[in-house]
């Protein structure tokens, strides 16, 4: 069975869904088990496949048993091997935690919500594990179409922003759908590793370049890099909980995989970063997402939308330590995959934790919440900890290998770029847990006895327990650190970076 | 001058997609009415198509399917030339495109919908105004 | 493939489409965009992509434009632009 | 906002006019599209699937994981419309309308009143105008001709232009056009909503249910060819039924699909009289 696994991992999400549609017509208590079940295979499947990747080295698995140009192969390596395991991983522990607030927030349409989310996950492994360049476009509208439909669930505003998204994310698609075609015209394949094959010898042809440029502008508007991230902020805020702690971690970090596997499987490193003379020009513009990221934070009066900027500058984490060309920035901006889902996941889950149990998540509803809600304002400490990086966490990592590839690079704006952005995460996660600690909200407020109207209303249990799982994992993800850089990223850089 | 209406005549089917693409791409950024960037989207998506199937045209070549597969004789008994068909694979690549396309205008425009039946109009700048005056 | 008809054919789909995104009345551009849809897919039978304009002529023409027509119907017809 | 629009598309346009310039002529036989991977499908699609239809065979077997999704987009996009629209309307308060389909009289219901159950009334919107007799009529002999067309685009699509999508589309139409042309709730009582959303799943559910048996046989992920063991066939006839059970599925999903976005869309999701 286990030479199965690749397929398994979204055939199992996908057959669910459907399942789980049909279900919801006949009985609506089904839905969540079976969406669990699911995942919880793609989650199985996902860890055994990583460990066959890393004894064996790359698996390809070839779908209706025809050979890669000609039918669709996935090809699982190192990298995607780990970024499979966090997407299954983050999904399986959100979709328990977001039980409640699904159904608090849905009412009679969790139904058909535990499907597009199921759906969505299909959609993101699918993107993941695929080899093909067109494969991949298909399996993007997947993602992007269930993602609209359930962040477009959520109050205020959400469907106006919901729709700006959604063209937006159209622009992108077909951005990129157009550069695969300028590829497919010049080469005439759709396999990744055929089209590098292919392309060595037209290096300087002007349609490879077009092709670059748009498929890289298509994939930056669905991250939401900086000049391209207008969408982001109010789609992520107004929709549900539970989507947007799903679609937060995930869908960037899936994009800036998407853009990695372009620069070092299909054009080749070789042609990103010595032909094209563009790493300096995308490092600065990364510069100033950071920068941009941060102080649009600051600015922010609302828990939730305060953390859809800081996705905004972890985007220009990524991305400039991708196009810093060297080996520590490109396992940094690997690593940082890993750290930011978990951390955004962690981050988000405290949101809905405090949606769940108070009204709203602006800075004034959070006055005097830790004596409310303890242990999930001690989870959110881990959390700013590890976003702000403070080690033993996991984002102290991930920020050393960037800075270090930084200054191997000279590129120094973008070292003091992210020290920057680090100071400006202790600013505003300071003023968060000020707020939640020491705000008095009475007469006598701030010196540790409230009212008895402030008893601890923690969120309940099945939200709490994977809460813990997620900071816990931070810390322990920080730990290992050192295991994975060596044994997973090492080899899913290939040897011709330096 | 010939040689530029050889460049015309060889390409000219690239330019009016990018033409094509250019309009709705114009118009999904500036229009104001929210069914009207839909519109927009539509036509940027149909450019795109419009450029897959030209690559695949291929001068002097038939509709790719095969001319005596019908019958007993057909199979085995006739050597198929790549050269008298048309490629194939763009148009299969573009079959799903065409798919994809009508799906994000089903979900657009049940956004429209309900964007409208919240705020009463399709105007961008209007709605914009009505969420500030709240 | 005649040449002379094609170009024909990719004019007017120009101005289908300059049409559909300029006229100041919603359900007119959703007629228009139709018939956009409809010139394409001639175009793309002229191409010889029989099954692409087949496609085309159901969903683009066909079910994308009663699509819009009802959308249109249960919002408004008015536009500024 | 228009100068900055212009702008981004006049740009865009210039890098990819700039781009053609290195792109072989249009048309040409000697292109790398037309000679890398196109002529094996040419050339051998016939003896390793037995379909004429070069675009069917690559459609569903080839490329067939991409068809697959592409059935499960236009599933998500049905799912999408139907969680962003419908409105459970318990029982609305006031008055009702009913129409005695026999004589044509219209009869108000009080609220919370009950007409004696019989198949002659139909339920009415305020708003009702009667159907176009002409138009009704005439739709009423074409439906059952489109139908039949769109089953035969599906069951010839081996062999002709169309398949699983188009069929669907057209079947899809025909249900789309009784509505039209009566109304929705004419079209409702042929195809219940329960039924067109479970159909829907179980259109994708025939694809990937496929795909998954093939890889029960102890082949991989839709390679049909594992099915010549349950078909009692060789494995190149089982490629093309395994295509064409496959085309089944598409055409079941995307007629449902399709009726379902359109029965949102025109009602927005009170499932009334619709346009």
């Amino acid at each position: 069975m286990s030479q199965q696994y690749p397929a398994l991992l979204v055939i199992v999400p996908l057959l669910s869904a459907l399942v789980i549609s049909a279900a919801g017509w006949i009985n609506r208590r089904l839905c969540f088990p079976i969406a669990v079940a699911a995942l919880g295979v793609a989650a199985y499947s996902s860890i055994g496949l990583l460990l066959r990747v890393l004894d064996e080295g790359a698996i390809v698995y070839r779908l209706g048993g025809w050979d890669p140009p000609m039918g669709i192969a996935y090809y699982v390596d190192h990298l995607n091997g780990l970024v499979l395991a966090v997407v299954s991983v983050v999904a399986f522990l959100n979709l328990i935690a977001s039980k409640k607030s699904i159904e608090l927030e849905l009412g009679d349409k969790t139904a058909p919500f535990y499907a597009l989310y199921v759906l969505q996950v299909t959609g993101l492994l699918g993107i993941v594990a695929t080899g093909d360049a067109f494969n991949l476009y298909v399996l993007l509208e997947i993602t992007a179409l269930s993602g609209y439909a359930m962040l477009a669930m959520g109050k205020d505003r959400a469907q106006l922003s919901t729709l700006n998204y959604l063209y937006m994310g159209t622009i992108g698609a077909c951005f990129y759908l157009l550069g695969v075609g300028y590829l497919y015209i010049v080469t005439g394949s759709l396999n990744m590793v055929d089209i590098a094959n292919i392309l060595p010898s037209l290096y300087e042809s002007k349609a490879v370049l077009g092709a670059f440029i748009i498929c890289l502008v298509g994939v930056w508007v669905k991250m939401a890099f900086f000049p391209l991230h207008a969408w982001l902020p109010n789609a992520y805020t107004h929709g549900p909980s539970a989507a947007s702690s799903l679609i937060a971690p995930l869908v960037t970090k899936v994009m800036i995989y998407v853009m990695i596997r372009l620069i070092l499987t299909v054009f080749t490193p070789e042609f990103a970063f010595n032909i094209l003379a563009i790493s300096k020009p995308i490092v600065w513009l990364a510069c100033i997402a950071i920068f941009m990221g941060a102080i649009l934070a600051l600015a922010e009066r609302n828990l939730k939308k305060m953390l859809t900027y800081i996705i905004v500058a972890e985007v220009g984490y990524m991305v400039g330590g991708a196009w810093l060309g060297n080996r520590a920035g490109m396992t940094g901006a690997i690593l940082h995959i890993v750290n930011d889902a978990l951390m955004t996941l962690c981050a988000f889950l405290v949101v809905s934790n405090i949606a769940y149990k108070l009204k709203g998540y602006a800075f004034d509803d959070l006055k005097g919440l830790v004596r409310k809600m303890p242990f999930t304002m001690g989870a959110f400490v881990v959390a700013a900890l590890s976003i702000i990086g403070v080690p033993p966490t996991c984002g102290f990592f991930s920020k050393w290998y960037l800075i270090s590839g930084a200054i191997q690079a000279g590129q120094y704006a973008f070292m003091v770029a992210l020290l920057f952005s680090s100071l400006v995460n202790v600013v505003l996660f300071f003023r968060v847990i000020e707020i939640c600690y020491y705000e008095p909200f009475s007469d006598d407020g701030g010196h540790g006895h409230g009212p008895p109207s402030e008893a601890m209303a923690e969120a309940p249990l099945t939200m709490l327990v994977p809460l813990f799982i997620v900071a816990a994992g931070l810390v322990l993800v920080g730990i290992y650190t050192g295991d994975i850089v060596n044994k997973i990223i090492e080899f899913a850089i290939p040897p011709g970076i330096v | 001058m010939g040689d530029l209406i050889q460049i015309v005549v060889a390409k000219y089917n690239y330019w009016i997609y990018i033409t094509l693409m250019m309009i709705g791409l114009y118009a999904m950024i500036v229009k104001n009415n929210l069914v009207k960037k839909i519109v927009g989207m539509n036509i940027f998506q149909t450019a795109i198509i419009l450029f897959y199937v030209s690559t695949g045209a291929k001068r002097g070549a038939t509709i790719p399917i095969l001319e005596h597969g019908h019958g007993e004789h057909g199979v085995g008994t006739h050597v198929v030339h790549a050269v008298d068909y048309i490629n194939p694979l763009p148009h299969v690549l573009m079959l799903t495109a065409i798919v994809v396309a009508v799906a994000t205008l089903g979900v657009a425009l049940a956004l429209a919908i309900r964007v409208y039946n919240r705020y009463d109009t399709l105007e961008e700048d209007e709605i914009l105004a009505k969420i500030r005056e709240k | 493939m005649i040449w002379q008809l094609d170009l024909a054919i990719l004019t007017l789909v120009v101005i289908a489409g300059i049409g559909a995104i300029t006229v100041k009345d919603l359900l007119g551009a959703a007629i228009l965009f139709g018939a956009y849809s409809f010139m394409m897919c001639l175009l793309w039978s002229i191409m010889g992509a029989v099954d692409v304009s087949f496609t085309e002529a159901s969903v683009g023409a066909g079910v994308s434009t009663v699509f819009f027509v009802a959308a249109v119907f249960r919002t408004t017809r008015r536009t500024r632009d | 906002m228009k100068i900055i629009g212009l702008i981004i598309a006049l740009s865009t346009g210039v890098l990819l006019i700039s781009a053609t310039g290195d792109f072989p002529r249009w048309a040409d036989p000697a292109s790398p599209a037309s000679t890398h991977l196109s002529p094996h499908f040419i050339e051998k699609t016939m003896e390793e699937t037995s379909v004429p239809n070069i675009v069917t065979a690559v459609l569903a077997d080839y490329r067939g994981y991409d068809t697959m999704y592409e059935t499960a987009v236009i599933f998500t996009a049905g799912l999408a419309c139907f969680i962003l629209l419908r409105v459970f309307v318990r029982e609305e308060p006031g008055d009702r309308l009913y129409r005695h389909l026999l004589t044509g009289v219209t009869v108000r219901v009080k609220e919370g009143a009950k007409l004696p159950p019989s198949e002659d009334f139909e339920r009415i919107d305020a708003t009702w105008t009667p159907p176009d007799l002409i138009i009704k009529t005439i739709c009423r002999f074409l439906i059952p001709f489109i139908q039949l067309f769109a089953l035969y685009v599906i069951a010839h699509g081996h062999h002709s232009p169309g398949g699983g999508f188009q069929g669907g589309v057209i079947l899809g139409a025909s249900i789309i056009l009784l509505a039209i042309s009566q109304d929705l709730r004419t079209s409702v009582r042929r195809m219940r909503e329960k039924l067109d959303a479970v159909l829907c799943a179980v259109g994708v559910i025939i694809y990937a249910g496929t795909g998954a048996l093939c890889l029960l046989l102890g082949l991989n992920f839709l390679d049909y060819s594992a099915l010549a063991s349950v078909l009692h066939c060789d494995p190149v006839t089982a490629r093309s039924h395994g295509i064409l059970i496959v085309e089944i599925g598409v055409g079941i999903a995307v007629m449902c699909t399709m009726i379902w976005i359109y029965n949102n869309v025109s009602s927005i999701g009170k499932y009334d009289e619709g346009l």
